[in-house]
């Protein structure tokens, strides 16, 4: 296998005449933490709909593993290793948090079009779940419903049932959005402990979060590749400055 | 004339005479769900209603006020029933449809479908569910008009002409002016416009009362046509949601010319396959979910 | 933290609470302007800033404490009384250019809220590049000539006190330097302003106060005078 | 809890006839079941069909031909309508789930529309005059139908038959992934589950087990009519489980008993039976959402759902 | 055991209370005419009271046989009248019948209830589809209509009224060119009008009733089909029809009845009588039929000794009705009543609001309707 895991070329998405996503090339090396980050409405999010093909790109093609995936279906990427995150909380509110993590592990087991058998099948999955919400730290909430968890947890139980799927690549967005300074610790720290074994692209704002964790940062600016690099070399790019942090080039020379 | 052509033609007349109603109905159904995201299920029942106060304007009122002589005619009555109907229109909006914005839709749908079963069963109650034909069509426009291929009542070609000026005044109104622009805005960020100062309210109510009110006309039109009786509605909303699947609740002119060709269609159905013309509306609607999902004028996604 | 009382405050804001839905956002916010004044909202992302504009304008679910604007109280105004009564006018984060609407009917859609309003062509001679795309549907312009576009329509509702979120973001320096000179000169006409920006060079020489907003809370008010001499500790705020 | 409610349904089954009209009890039972297959869409997936009785209806006049015309045992005759339904839900379906939320309310109701004019038009359904004088015939060749007690435990027997299949399917895996769709269709989706196929086993089975019902009520009535597929009927049948309680196991069960007694006392008055039926779907979408047996579970704080 | 069951006769008055047959064959009216035969009576027979309820059957089958099932089983109704609407009064008849009890059907009008469907407690009086076009198509046959276009009511009553009619037609030598079957309760016939228009038929057969025939017959005259020279024929029309579409429009109309109360002075005075109890409606002639009916069952009662339906169905077959309403009737085994029948034209400037017509000719009953024989009732037959 290559050490590429994703990658898009020329990737574009235009929502009636305007361009959210401009010939965007992104290549994920495999067992990489890559952040994407950028000003509201660089296009971030879109790129990630895009990705994750909750939205079908204008023109462009998206390569997993080296398969042309463009075309394929949501449930198709998801069933392929490909899970994603939301920006807003993505949980069942109204299942328990073991439910919700059973919800992703269930489908190792082959039986969730099975009608006319008893949840009880489904306890077997049990002690697996909570394994999994052990590991980010929920195993006593879990028979607490979603819904009543604080937010932090919340984003935690996202994860775990993210990582029900095993997933080759995890696509997380804004983690630690809408966080207070101690979540966004625990999170980061989350993030670095269960990414072994996988690849994670992240959209994120907290640069302080992005700082600590990616090893590779696109820069998007409105809808296109400003810059690229480790995260030294892009907060020292002079576009990027400009762009995201707000520093133009004579401020910069100034500053210097 | 060829009888078949002669036949086409005026059964495409009839149909153009029920396209009428199907497109001033889908029009203010669209009008509303256009703002208000509320599907009126109490739509056809509204304009039951409009028909009904016609009728009451005519023939009951002067004997209920003990005035054997009062007669509201057709004319005036064009005015005020849908004005009354209107009026009730926003009494529902303002005391029962406001609570359920910020629910699912459905329940606004519900709601709507207990308003239209009040509403028949109390005119069942009160006339018969078979119909009381509407006595006072104005001697203007009795008599009829030879077209050619076929005698016409003058009457059903002046609510022709006049349904497609109403369509297409709205149409302008809402797409073409200063008041359509806030409409729009207000469909498209309430909350923007409420900061602007405009009061969305009133506004949402108003245009909740001129949806019904277009129903209320098209009632009044209806009645020296077809009996006025309370399940009029009934079964022409089912048809109008079936429009509106076909052509999409998205645009206001889309709702009439899909509304209009519809009628036209199903008019000529009945030259060919008479037992098809009941459902050719269904029908169609089921082809174009299979090639077009979201409708012929409807917005991707 | 510095505070001081204004004698005249034309926009006071005491122990502003707000929530979206479930979630507290404004944990008392406190802030002062007199008229012909011009504030910043400084903070990272999510800190509130938004949130205090969108309160003042009755835009979040639920506010408590107190708004005055000319000793009015308006936190328990309907939303849509708060423009024209206290003369604000309000230009959001993502702009609230309508999609549907031309650029004209955009810009004539607020009502007017008082006498000296500006003109529609005295706005095109401000904004010239609007002149060129008035007949242009909302979607179809770029995002500078979105933002011009969200600035000329407040102007012409002849509004005294503009709150401003994020008007440069997104933009290219040469349009951000525009902007710049369009809020020297409305706050030279006497225009009460304030100003959310992330940007703080954009926003430094323009105002008279800058207000540090963290979680929803006011956490350090510093003067245009003072802000050499705080540099170490708005970096430390706004550090990247 | 539920085992109490399980319990008290048990024992009201059985011992209904004591008390009842049989015919009613029978209509009471087998509207619960329509409305309890019924609310395993709206419940327990979040879809609004507003054209169940195109599946109510449809399955009635199915079993009713296969019974009286081919000769076929009851039983076969009620299975063949609800195979009939469930395959009709399968093509109703198929369309309907091409749209979302209140599109997809309209379009099942226009659906439901064309299989009205079918019932109306077709031959064998005998148009406004329905399909009439359906014999009851012999259970397993023995069991004298006619005889209204043995006809009520029968249809006792398939209304518990029904009613624990959708209890099963409401506790099963599948109905766990019904559930997530429900309450966040996109995560659902990005778990990998193919949502529309959830979505259409769903209604096929809704479909199927309304025909269960439709179908066991042409052999009660020994009628079927075009009253059974009219959209009045499918209106019916949302306000029986918006009545007891959306999403709850007993709720369909009590909204429908209430309201087939409702229209039985009123029958006297008319149509102000429409009125009443009217003022309450406005009373309950205004006032109580969640329904009965919603209420009481949220007063009695019961975990799951009654 | 009581010669009356349960200490009480009761009678259902089972009819359309609401829709389009509310206002002329059946609702109200009939309901009237049956409590005044009651009262006319006496109000009890053979010492117990007689009581009469009455429901709405909304012109839906399954409405009507299970308010019937209801009745017959909780509240031991004895006989059950009026069953306007084919199809209703088909599946009550043979509910009723499994049931051992006796249907009197008025409003009714398919021949079907005494032919292939007849049954041993189910009486058809007044008229059926059979009598209606023997007068009607006859004479317009006669008068040179001999080809037709069929606008049919969709149900059992329509269909068999243009079978029935058409059979009439063709046997004088006329054609059937084509026909519509339209939805019961239809408002707007132009596009069927139109189809008959085109189909160059002379006549325009109108084998419906009630609201369904006035609009027809009205939008007829509005597309200018009549001044087209197209004739309309009304194969079952009651005067109210004519009131309610003004003499001046059906003006020269012809058409069949069981009845017309300006036939003899016992009718005009039977008409006064029911005027008064009914608080000033005319009666139509279901109105008179369901008069009579009661009257011939408590008879029956009365004669029997007993409410037992079988000693009463027996006693009725060999009643003769005779009274204002039947001249020369007798209740056949298949359950129908033959009597005569009468054809009416319709006349402009009557003496009375209600005198809207002139009887041309009366029809014998044995003319009028299918004898016993070519009935088709397979009770007979045996
Ligand atoms: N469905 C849509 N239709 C039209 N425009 C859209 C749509 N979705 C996104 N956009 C536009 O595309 C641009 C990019 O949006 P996107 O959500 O990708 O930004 P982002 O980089 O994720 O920003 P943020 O940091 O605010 O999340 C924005 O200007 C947005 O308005
Ligand atoms: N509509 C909303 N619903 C729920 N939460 C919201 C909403 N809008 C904002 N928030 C939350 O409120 C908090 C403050 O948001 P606000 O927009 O005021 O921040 P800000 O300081 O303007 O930052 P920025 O604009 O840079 O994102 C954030 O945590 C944000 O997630
Ligand atoms: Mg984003
Ligand atoms: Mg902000």
């Amino acid at each position: 296998m290559s050490d590429t895991i994703l990658e898009a070329r020329n990737l574009t998405k235009s929502f009636g005449g305007f361009v959210a996503v401009n010939g965007v090339d992104l290549s994920i090396a495999r067992g990489a933490i890559h952040a994407i980050i950028g000003p509201n409405g660089a296009g971030k999010t879109t790129m990630f709909n895009l990705l994750t093909k909750f939205i079908t790109p204008t023109s462009g093609e998206i390569l997993f593993n080296g398969n042309d995936i463009t075309r394929r279906k949501p449930a198709e990427i998801a069933n392929m290793g490909i899970v994603r995150s939301f920006q807003i909380s993505a949980v069942f509110p109204h299942l328990t948090a073991l439910e919700n993590v059973r919800l992703s592990l269930q489908k190792s087991l082959g039986v969730s079009y099975q009608f006319w058998r008893s949840t009880k099948v489904l306890h077997d999955l049990d002690a697996q779940a909570i394994a999994r919400l052990d590991q980010v730290g929920l195993a006593d909430y879990a028979h607490l419903k979603a819904v009543e968890l604080p937010y932090g947890r919340k984003r935690a139980l996202e994860i775990a049932t993210t990582l029900g799927l095993e997933p080759e690549l995890m696509l997380l967005d804004e983690p630690t959005q809408g966080m207070g300074t101690e979540d966004v610790g625990a999170v980061t720290e989350l993030i670095g402990r269960v990414r072994e074994g996988r690849t994670i692209v992240m959209v994120e704002h907290n640069l302080g979060v992005v700082a600590e964790l990616a090893d590779t940062i696109t820069v998007l600016a409105r809808g296109e590749v400003l810059a690229e690099g480790t995260y030294d070399q892009v907060s020292k790019n002079p576009a990027v400055m400009e762009a995201y942090m707000g520093v133009s080039a004579e401020e910069q020379e100034a500053g210097a | 004339m060829d009888p078949m052509i002669r036949l086409i033609l005026a059964q495409g007349m009839l149909g153009l005479n029920n396209g009428v109603f199907y497109a001033m109905l889908s029009l203010g159904l669209a009008v509303i769900f256009g703002l208000l995201n509320v599907v009126n299920f109490a739509h056809g029942a509204l304009y039951m209603l409009g028909a009904f106060l016609a009728l009451i304007l005519y023939s009951n009122l002067g004997p209920w006020l003990g005035i054997d002589a009062l007669h509201i005619g057709f004319w005036p009555a064009l005015v005020l029933a849908p004005l009354m109907v209107a009026a009730f229109g926003m009494l529902i909006e303002r005391f029962l449809l406001r609570r359920l914005y910020k629910l699912d839709p459905i329940y606004s749908l519900l709601l709507t479908f207990g308003i239209t079963l009040v509403l028949q069963g109390v005119f069942i109650n009160f006339f018969n569910a078979s119909g009381t034909p509407y006595p006072g069509m104005p001697d203007s426009l009795k008599g009829v008009v030879n077209l050619g291929f076929m005698m016409f009542p003058k009457y059903r070609l002046f609510v022709i002409v006049f349904s497609i000026i109403v369509c297409f005044g709205t149409w302008f109104i809402i797409e073409r002016t200063h008041i359509g622009a806030r409409l729009r805005a207000g469909t498209e960020n309430p909350e923007l416009v409420k900061a602007f100062g405009i009061n969305v309210p009133l506004m949402v109510m108003l245009t909740f009362g001129f949806g019904t009110g277009l129903a209320g006309l098209a009632g009044v039109l209806a009645a020296p046509i077809y009996s006025v009786s309370p399940l009029m509605g009934a079964n022409l909303i089912i048809v109008i949601f079936a429009v509106v699947v076909i052509g999409g609740m998205g645009s206001i002119l889309g709702a009439v010319v899909t509304g209009f060709s519809l009628g036209l269609i199903e008019g000529i159905t009945k030259v060919f396959y008479a037992p098809a013309s009941n459902t050719v509306i269904f029908l169609l609607m089921v082809i174009v979910l299979l090639v077009r999902p979201q409708g012929l004028f409807g917005k991707h996604g | 933290m510095s505070t001081q009382t204004l004698t005249k405050p034309m926009l006071k804001i005491e122990g502003l609470h707000a929530w979206y839905g479930e979630s507290h956002v404004l944990h008392g916010i406190n802030l002062e302007l007199a008229e012909g004044q011009l504030i910043t909202l400084l903070g990272r992302n999510g800190a509130g800033r938004s949130t205090t504009l969108r309160s003042i304008m009755g835009m979040v679910d639920r506010r408590e404490g107190s708004i005055l604007i000319n000793r009015e109280e308006f936190i328990t105004k309907p939303a849509h009384r708060i423009s024209p009564d206290a003369r604000i006018g309000f230009c959001p984060e993502e702009r609230g250019i309508f999609a549907s609407l031309s650029v004209e009917e955009n810009l004539m859609l607020p009502p007017t809220v008082g006498e000296n309003a500006m003109s529609v062509e005295e706005l095109f001679e401000m904004f010239p590049n609007l002149a060129n795309v008035r007949k242009r549907m909302g979607t179809r312009l770029s995002g500078g000539e979105q933002q011009m576009l969200a600035i000329a329509r407040i102007l012409r509702t002849g509004a005294r006190l503009l709150l401003l979120d994020e008007i440069t973001e997104g933009l290219a320096p040469v349009i951000v330097k525009t902007l710049g000179r369009v809020i020297r000169d409305l706050k030279s006409r006497g225009y009460t302003i304030v100003l959310v920006e992330q940007n703080f060079r954009f926003a430094a020489p323009l105002a008279d106060r800058h207000y540090v907003i963290e979680h929803g809370e006011v956490i350090d008010v510093i003067e245009a005078a003072e802000v050499e001499a705080s540099m170490d500790r708005l970096n430390h705020y706004l550090s990247v | 809890m539920q085992g109490l409610a399980w319990a008290v349904l048990l024992a009201a089954v059985l011992i209904a006839p004591a008390f009842l009209y049989p015919v009613f009890a029978m209509q009471l039972l087998c509207f619960a079941l329509f409305a309890a297959a019924f609310n395993l869409l709206i419940g327990f997936t979040g879809l609004l069909s507003f054209g169940h009785a195109a599946f109510f209806g449809g399955a009635a006049y199915i079993a009713g031909h296969v019974i009286k015309v081919w000769g076929f045992p009851p039983i076969l005759g009620i299975l063949a309508g609800t195979v009939f339904a469930a395959a009709l839900g399968w093509l109703v379906g198929m369309l309907a789930i091409r749209r979302q939320g209140i599109y997809f309310a309209m379009i099942t109701l226009a659906l439901a529309q064309i299989v009205y004019f079918f019932a109306l038009q077709m031959p064998f359904t005998g148009g406004e005059d329905g399909l009439q004088g359906i014999p009851r015939g012999h259970l397993l060749g023995v069991i004298d139908l006619s005889q209204p007690l043995n006809m009520y435990y029968f249809v006792a027997a398939v209304f518990l038959i029904g009613f624990a299949v959708i209890y099963r399917v409401v506790h099963s895996p599948f109905g766990q992934v019904l559930q997530a769709i429900r309450e966040n269709e996109p995560r659902a989706l990005s778990l990998g589950y193919n949502v529309d196929r959830f979505k259409l086993l769903a209604f096929v089975l809704s479909a199927g087990l309304a025909g269960l019902a439709g179908s066991t009520k042409a052999l009660v009535f020994q009628f079927a009519s075009l009253t059974d597929a009219h959209w009045q009927m499918s209106g019916e049948v949302i306000l029986m489980t918006l009545l007891g309680g959306m999403g709850t196991i007993f709720g369909p069960v009590v909204g429908a008993v209430i309201v087939v007694a409702l229209q039985h006392m009123l029958s006297g008055i008319g149509s102000w039976v429409q009125v009443v039926i009217g003022g309450t779907f406005i009373a309950c979408v205004l006032l109580f959402r969640r329904g009965i047996v919603g209420e009481i579970a949220r007063m009695l704080k019961v975990g799951g759902w009654l | 055991q009581d010669a009356i069951s349960d200490g009480v006769v009761k009678i259902g008055v089972l009819g359309d209370m609401s829709g389009v047959y509310s206002t002329g064959f059946s609702g109200k009216g009939a309901v009237d005419a049956v409590k005044m035969a009651v009262r006319d009576f006496g109000g009890t027979v053979l010492g117990k009271p007689i009581e009469v309820i009455s429901a709405d059957h909304q012109n839906k089958a399954d409405v009507g046989s299970a308010t019937a099932r209801q009745w017959i089983d909780q509240d031991h109704v004895d006989m059950i009248a009026d069953l306007t609407n084919s199809a209703v009064a088909l599946a009550v008849q043979q509910l009723a019948s499994e049931k051992h009890t006796l249907t009197f059907a008025t409003g009714a009008a398919t021949s079907a209830l005494t032919g292939k469907e007849c049954t041993n407690y189910g009486i058809h009086y007044g008229y059926d589809t059979h009598a209606l076009p023997v007068g009607t198509a006859t004479a317009v046959v006669k008068n040179g209509g001999d080809s037709w276009y069929f606008i049919t009511a969709d149900y059992a009553f329509g269909h068999a009224l243009q079978d029935n009619t058409a059979s009439v037609v063709e046997t004088l030598g006329g054609s059937v060119v084509g026909s519509s079957d339209v939805p019961l309760a239809t408002t707007d016939f132009s596009s069927y009008l139109l189809q008959a228009q085109s189909s160059g038929a002379k006549v325009i057969g109108l084998a419906n009733a009630g609201q369904d025939t006035v609009n027809a017959i009205k939008q007829a005259h509005e597309f200018g089909i009549v001044e087209g020279g197209q004739q309309l024929a009304g194969m079952l029309v009651l005067i109210s029809d004519v009131k309610s579409l003004g003499t001046d429009v059906a003006k020269g109309l012809q058409f069949t009845s069981g009845w017309y109360w300006n036939q003899d002075d016992a009718s005009r005075k039977w008409k006064e009588e029911y005027e008064k109890f009914s608080g000033g409606e005319a009666p139509t002639f279901p109105h008179a039929a369901d008069y009579s009916l009661t009257m011939a069952y408590l008879k029956a009662i009365e004669a029997a000794g007993t409410d037992d339906p079988d000693k009463v169905r027996a006693e009725l077959g060999k009643m003769k009705i005779d009274d204002f309403f039947a001249k020369g009737g007798t209740i056949r085994p298949d359950g129908l009543l033959e009597h005569d029948m009468y054809l009416l034209k319709v006349k402009d400037g009557g003496t009375d609001p209600w005198d809207v017509a002139d009887v041309v000719r009366t029809i014998p009953g044995n003319e009028a309707y299918a004898s016993l024989a070519d009935g088709g009732c397979p009770l007979v037959n045996n």
